[in-house]
């Protein structure tokens, strides 16, 4: 992982979360409040704009201040979940560098256990979780076994499609869908969705380059 | 959807600064962060801070001032603020006798006010609210949402805290009242965010949504539109089984509040306050405060709340007490 | 329609049964024939009675109360009282000083209140407001309609009164205000009577009713929905070409008041508030007091109007004093 | 005119006035405030219910109560219209008779009269007044040439019609209207409407009987 990647990844991402606002945004509004995709929007946005500010920064520091920019502009629950992640992950990288996939993939797991402990939520509760906690598993695995980049890209696809379908039939026990009960059924989860979409857009640029 | 605004990224900030100058006497706005702070504090006391998503108006910015809030902080449309903003208001009000969140208990408020409160640096405590009743079964959930309820909490505590009462005090109160209370709204329409343009949900002229969140959040059910009087029946049997389920038998005096989600004509809200009132009476209740209007809305929700405290002499007092903020005067 | 309502012929008295037992610290509610009088009214006093149809909550009956209306009469929504209302009122509080109506300026008003007063058998005067410039022609009409400039002139005639002013220096200073006070309301979408069941008229996702009524009458025109600057200007040139037409150029100290027609979020309120201050400060006024909310509403309408009164050191004196009613309070 | 003859017709304009609720309702919404209709409905039931109080009165005893009533349950600007035509009707009645067809066209005439003083409107205004001055004119003129009331009734009925649509084309000056300018032209007035629909149906009796 390096700089310059994660730079265009924010772009290519900020591109996707507009691309599928209407889905994004319809999920949020079936079961939850209806904020998620604007609050995504303006947030990829910001980040999209550090561009000249993290050129020439180490990547532990660039995944820092993504997160701590995070923090200040996204704001709902997904502000702190997703800040705390890139933190996490940019304290990893810095702690075990990040030049192997698999020092990639250890930093994403320590983002994704940031979440986990912010958000005391874990698998099958409809959240961002149930395509995160697979991703990851997915992501050391291949990279315990040295798969090729695009090997471990396309999987990580699948295993987020695979994520976010799950929440289909979940019932919420986190988050706004949580006093839904079997009404949330039947939907997916708008956090899910960013995030299945953040990790496409990732695996296809790794998968392009 | 059709709206008083300009650009829709700019809403917010146009609309606190309209807040600001129209109430310039009680309130300063800052932005970036964006925070509400009340002009003319009282030194040493417990300073008490609240906010949440917009769209709820006139909570919470409506609420600071004098024997209330000594500070908002207003995140976008229905979405949480950040800790920065906590950070900094906090920086900016307190003195030495620590600081007190009002947290709703919404997932994303409850995060940001903590990560906020992991990173001050003084004594603080945090009071989360939890009055809406509509979710029935606790084990879908986290806990339950925290809705109009919160103005009585504000308001008491507010009072507490003039008085110079220290952190733990304050907060106990807080907890008290929350424990006291109980909501419940209904929606006949959707809110519509205005970044988004569409209602949050449909919902067809023959229906309502009885337990409906304030963000537009399903609630208990779709059911039937149907009188006034059954549905105002159904809440306060809601009501009244939540105050039983807590061990808490609803009976002696009561602050009834009658809140509208912003739709919703004052005719309509004192008719339901009509019947809410009957009731409660024919059940045990006097019914010794009353309030009615629209204190903690839904953006344009056509809707209702019911909120019921369980008064006791403490609670009483502090909900008489001088208030004066934009949205709650009275005493002085 | 969606409406909390039981029997749509019931709506008022149950309406105003819950008003009167909400605010019966207040105000007692009196029905054949509807009125409601103010609790704990001081003696000797010129009584001010007011009243209008319903459906305009908090107006009149909101406005009863220390230092504001001695009485109101509602009628039913959107239709003037009669005179038997007004007949008993005004023999249920007046004393010896005479009593003064406060009217808005419509036919049905006008001629309800007119009848009363040729048969009422004690001293008294009429105030009738007409601070609505919507109507630009004004060979088309018998005159302007009273709309939310009504509320200041309930209370500062209201706290006149309290000082044991005589019927005719209250009646003047009332006609001083109406004078000085102007009025411009915008719709983005018709109210609906709850007894016809269907919005009063038809507008599209992309119109406005610019100087639509407060019962819903077409304004001077229908126009193409835009950002809210372009509409509080237009609003705002209203008003000022309004105050130069009198003679009276609008400059110095003013009182600004955006006023909710019943269902327009708080936060879009402040909206227009921020951008009229803006425009009246830019045009040489100093916003010198501020009204913001649903004061004179138009049942569920999403809209809002803009008033300027033009301040004196007498009218600002009495705009302070002062008030305690179920809808507005300070002071005490 | 005698008091059975004015109750058969408080009966019958109750249910005429039920019968023309749509157009009378959407005229006042179109270019009033809409809620002429169900006042009109409201008062005209409560007319009809006091057939036993009014039975054995003399004419104008009937006619007075019943302006009373109307001005104690109509409101809004009809209202007092309304009154001050049937106590004005009653007085002329008591002290001029109300026996031949002509004495019962005095009396319409002070009616008539009586709502352009309390009004001070007068015709081509666009109120109820474009349909009433007319049909006053019509009956006086008939009345006066003895004509036979089934001719009078044929005469007053198709006076209202011109009446009616004659405020099609006009600029309100009075009344809630008069804010509208042009805007008003093209709609019939909902009070010149509930005239006709009334002389409609007292005519009728009397074609009838
Ligand atoms: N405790 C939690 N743990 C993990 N993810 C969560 C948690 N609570 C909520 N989420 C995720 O956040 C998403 C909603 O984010 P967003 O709409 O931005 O915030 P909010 O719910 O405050 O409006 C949900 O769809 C869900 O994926
Ligand atoms: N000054 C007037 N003279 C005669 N008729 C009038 C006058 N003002 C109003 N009207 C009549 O009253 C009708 C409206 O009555 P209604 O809807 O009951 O009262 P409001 O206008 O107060 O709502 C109008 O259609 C018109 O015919
Ligand atoms: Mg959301
Ligand atoms: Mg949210
Ligand atoms: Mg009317
Ligand atoms: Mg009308």
């Amino acid at each position: 992982m390096r700089t310059a990647f994660i730079l265009s990844a924010s772009q290519a991402i900020h591109a996707a979360i507009v691309a599928n606002e209407a889905e994004i945004e319809s999920l949020d509004r079936a079961i939850g409040d209806g904020d998620h995709y604007v609050n995504m929007r303006r947030a990829s946005e910001m980040i999209a704009s550090m561009q000249s500010e993290l050129d020439d920064q180490p990547v532990d520091v660039v995944l820092n201040k993504i997160g701590m920019k995070l923090l200040s502009t996204l704001g709902g629950a997904s502000g702190p979940l997703f800040a705390s992640f890139f933190m996490a992950m940019g304290k990893t990288a810095k702690e075990n560098g990040h030049e192997s996939l698999l020092q990639t993939a250890a930093a994403f797991a320590a983002g994704v256990q940031a979440i986990i402990q912010r958000g005391k939520a874990g698998l099958g509760e409809k959240t961002m979780l149930d395509v995160l906690i697979p991703a990851s598993t997915t992501f050391t695995t291949l990279a315990a076994q040295d798969k090729p980049a695009k090997e471990i890209a396309e999987a990580l696809k699948k295993t987020a499609d695979e994520g976010l379908e799950s929440t289909r039939n979940l019932i919420a026990t986190k988050g706004r869908a949580a006093g839904l009960g079997e009404r949330a059924i039947g939907h997916l989860d708008a956090g899910a969705k960013s995030c299945q979409v953040m990790i496409h857009t990732v695996c296809d640029l790794v998968l392009k380059g | 959807m059709k709206k008083f605004l300009n650009k829709v990224d700019n809403m917010l900030v146009e609309s606190l600064s309209g807040f600001g100058t129209a109430h310039a006497d009680l309130v300063s706005v800052n932005f970036e962060p964006t925070f509400v702070t009340r002009k003319n504090k009282a030194k040493n006391k417990v300073v008490l801070i609240s906010g949440g998503g917009s769209g709820h108006e006139p909570l919470h910015a409506g609420y600071v001032g004098k024997g209330m809030l000594d500070a908002a902080c207003p995140g976008q449309v229905f979405t949480s603020p950040t800790p920065d903003q906590m950070l900094a208001v906090a920086e900016a009000t307190h003195a030495d006798k620590g600081v007190l969140f009002i947290v709703k208990n919404y997932a994303g408020d409850v995060m940001n006010f903590e990560m906020a409160a992991e990173m001050l640096p003084f004594e603080h405590a945090t009071v989360l609210t939890s009055d809406d009743c509509a979710v029935i079964n606790s084990t879908y959930t986290t806990g339950r949402r925290g809705v109009a309820g919160t103005v009585i909490v504000e308001k008491c505590v507010g009072s507490l805290a003039e008085t110079g009462a220290d952190l733990q005090t304050c907060k106990a109160l807080g907890d008290k009242i929350n424990q006291r209370t109980a909501s419940i709204g209904v929606a006949l329409t959707s809110c519509t965010v205005p970044a988004n343009g569409k209602p949050t949900f449909d919902i067809s002229e023959t229906e309502l949504e009885m337990g409906v969140g304030i963000h537009g959040e399903p609630g208990r059910r779709r059911e039937a539109m149907r009188e006034a009087d059954a549905i105002v029946g159904d809440m306060v049997a809601a009501i009244v089984a939540d105050f039983t389920a807590k061990n808490l038998p609803l009976k002696g005096e009561i602050l009834l509040l009658v809140n509208g989600l912003g739709a919703t004509p004052l005719m309509e809200l004192y008719l339901i306050y009509n019947t809410a009132a009957k009731l409660l009476g024919a059940h045990g209740c006097q019914i010794a405060r009353s309030l009615v209007g629209n204190y903690t809305t839904a953006i344009d929700m056509a809707g209702a709340s019911i909120t019921v405290c369980l008064l006791d002499e403490e609670i009483k007092q502090h909900w008489d007490s001088e208030v004066h903020t934009p949205a709650l005067r009275w005493g002085c």
